[in-house]
């Protein structure tokens, strides 16, 4: 979905202004909605599913919302989506101690018992596709049609296309392109500079010439 | 690029009303209280990762790796080749930073990092993110002007050196090492680690002089 | 500027909804805002200025806002910008009957005093610049970068990207352009399927080959 | 290209509150108090405008333009030849038509209008457009999935028929020449032009059989 939270390369949000001192949480709300989104996240579904529960929110709620407002959208969208309420777990819930060791151990989206041989080396030159899914992607609007350089090999990782609408991880290679800010803005764009983003090699196509 | 049309970030000026607030806070308590009755998540696994986040995992970590990255040299080779393993070596690893990249800014490369289509952040080594980070402002722009938006923190980076923007758009969470102050010979470990800024270690800031 | 008014491919606001028998206004209110709008526009500054009024609202407002709520904050906005309450006109108010002659001669953007041989012909390939301008521009992200093939020349008009900044009218070639709908949306997109935009000179580039 | 993501309109849904109408309607009074009070534009005039617009500028005229192309094939290939000159012939012309574009549609041909950058529409003959093609939803998608689009609209095009989208950038207005209905030849001008609706007019509609 070509979604409003694909942002990169507006510029009409005015200076960014960073809030002196920023606590972690402003108010007791928000802890409980970070907490709920970490620690139920999973019960809910895949990372993936959950980011595009963000990115399905009305446009207009979605620009005026704050982040906490957001995660708290999504949670209320997807628990009913589920019907998980419905359903509760047969095993009893994690303690903390339990959860905590998650927290510390983490969730990793390489899998290197699917690893497959990757088709681009670094230094190739490649073209992100111009894919316009209907669903999650997290191919940006401003790399598509693009050309970059493989700058690195991430291994084998989960495919975010497929895993947020339940078809599966479909691990594939993940690759960190350069892209040259002249390419992605123009002439304008200073040329000395670049942007570096992962992509997956579903998002690449080989680019001998240009 | 300037931006003499950008008008003030919406997202700061407008604070919630008191009704506004009270209606969140309703909406999250029944939240909390449909997935804790049904045994999906405990108060008490909520009340550990708030607890967990707002003191225990933040920015003071990441201060940790990189002051330890400037005084011991082989560290800091590790810390660029595997970012994940050498951060794990200070007992730093989990949600949000199953995969590290460590980028270094030198005289001649400013690295700054940014997620266009989320919110994404190494939370293990600079815990939650700043809202400023989350905000459409920072998202939208840096991608398509780096050094308007770093003017914008009051960072002006000359036009020799190259910038290097990092957009995390899969699973690979990426860190700044900065340069170390000018003064960094005359202090221990322990008084570099305290002048690391969270700023410095997304790229929007350099560490100032002790 | 690169502004959520540019709306072309985004797919993220749902159906659309026709009203049946829509009336022309729903409200009093609306009347007069049209009315302000259409009679005392002129006075206020050329169109292409006016037009950027309403890019330069914040996103948060230009999303949630009616048609006519637009046409009120534009018109709020520049009476205050141009200063023009406080330096009223010297000559009195046009009479109904002489607005009216002006609705019906209409105020042409051609200049043919001006008339600049086009450089591109029909049936010339050419390539949309990636131009990324801070100001007024009628260049949509969409066709940036991508390869179309003129399908008509329209004459010699004014350009927006000036003529909205006070840059003066700086009349040029303008030219409607064919995108196969593959070319902008990829190989999803249907085969048999084109957009047609029209683009001034500067916006363009001959493409010999692909 | 489905919308199976695709949230509910949001633009329809939330009618304003009493208190929102209210402010609205002092906003425009103040403004057309400002604007009057110093001679700028006339009460007269404006109601002028209203009463153009509301009652003599509408899509009748453009529907007397399209029958009388259906029963005179040397008006149709004028209007096809230089659109703003033959509509001019049977006396409409003005603000928002001062350049004319038709666009015949086919049993292989099918045209659709849109502006994707603000709401341009060719006044002079269609009369001011109604809110869905004002509305984000219309502007964004149309572009890249017009047969969507058109599904909204009970408009099926078959795969084979060629679909044209005109995105009006500049101030060219594109007018649809909708198919005759299957019964045309026993209509005279007059009960045909009964039968052109605006929705065929802008490309969202067949004209129906009488």
């Amino acid at each position: 979905m070509n979604g409003i939270h694909d942002l990169g390369g507006m510029t009409c949000f005015g200076p960014v202004e960073a809030e002196p001192d920023e606590p972690v949480f402003h108010s007791d709300w928000e802890r409980r909605v970070f907490a709920i989104n970490v620690a139920a996240g999973a019960a809910v579904g895949p990372l993936d599913y959950r980011r595009h529960g963000i990115e399905r929110m009305p446009p207009d709620i979605y620009v005026r919302s704050s982040y906490y407002e957001k995660w708290l959208a999504r949670m209320e969208l997807l628990v009913a989506e589920t019907g998980m309420l419905d359903h509760p777990p047969k095993q009893p819930a994690q303690s903390p101690d339990e959860f905590e060791s998650i927290v510390y151990a983490g969730r990793p989206a390489n899998r290197d018992d699917a690893r497959a041989a990757p088709h681009f080396a670094v230094g190739d030159r490649v073209r992100a596709l111009n894919l316009n899914p209907t669903g999650h992607t997290r191919l940006p609007r401003y790399v598509r049609g693009r050309v970059g350089q493989i700058h690195r090999l991430h291994g084998t990782h989960v495919f975010p296309d497929t895993n947020a609408h339940g078809q599966g991880e479909s691990p594939q290679p993940l690759y960190n392109v350069r892209f040259a800010a002249t390419e992605l803005w123009g002439p304008a764009a200073s040329a000395r500079d670049s942007l570096y983003i992962d992509l997956w090699e579903d998002y690449l196509e080989p680019c001998e010439s240009r | 690029m300037s931006t003499h049309d950008a008008p003030p970030n919406p997202y700061l000026a407008p604070r919630r009303t008191a009704d506004e607030s009270r209606e969140l806070e309703a909406r999250v308590a029944k939240l909390e209280r449909a997935l804790t009755d049904r045994g999906i998540v405990t108060r008490e696994t909520l009340d550990r990762v708030v607890d967990l986040y707002e003191h225990d995992i933040g920015p003071m970590n990441g201060a940790r790796v990189v002051a330890h990255a400037w005084c011991d040299p082989e560290f800091r080779a590790r810390l660029l080749d595997d970012a994940t393993a050498a951060i794990a070596e200070l007992g730093y690893s989990g949600l949000q930073g199953e995969h590290m990249v460590a980028v270094e800014n030198t005289s001649d490369v400013h690295n700054v990092v940014v997620c266009t289509l989320c919110s994404c952040y190494p939370w293990p080594v600079l815990g939650l993110p700043p809202t400023w980070y989350k905000s459409p402002a920072y998202r939208s722009r840096v991608v398509i002007d780096p050094r308007g938006v770093l003017a914008d923190f009051g960072l002006t980076i000359p036009d020799d050196v190259e910038i290097r923007v990092w957009d995390s758009s899969a699973e690979i969470r990426y860190l700044v090492l900065p340069e170390p102050p000018a003064n960094a010979d005359s202090m221990d470990e322990e008084a570099l680690a305290a002048l690391v800024t969270r700023d410095a270690m997304i790229g929007v800031a350099k560490v100032a002089a002790g």
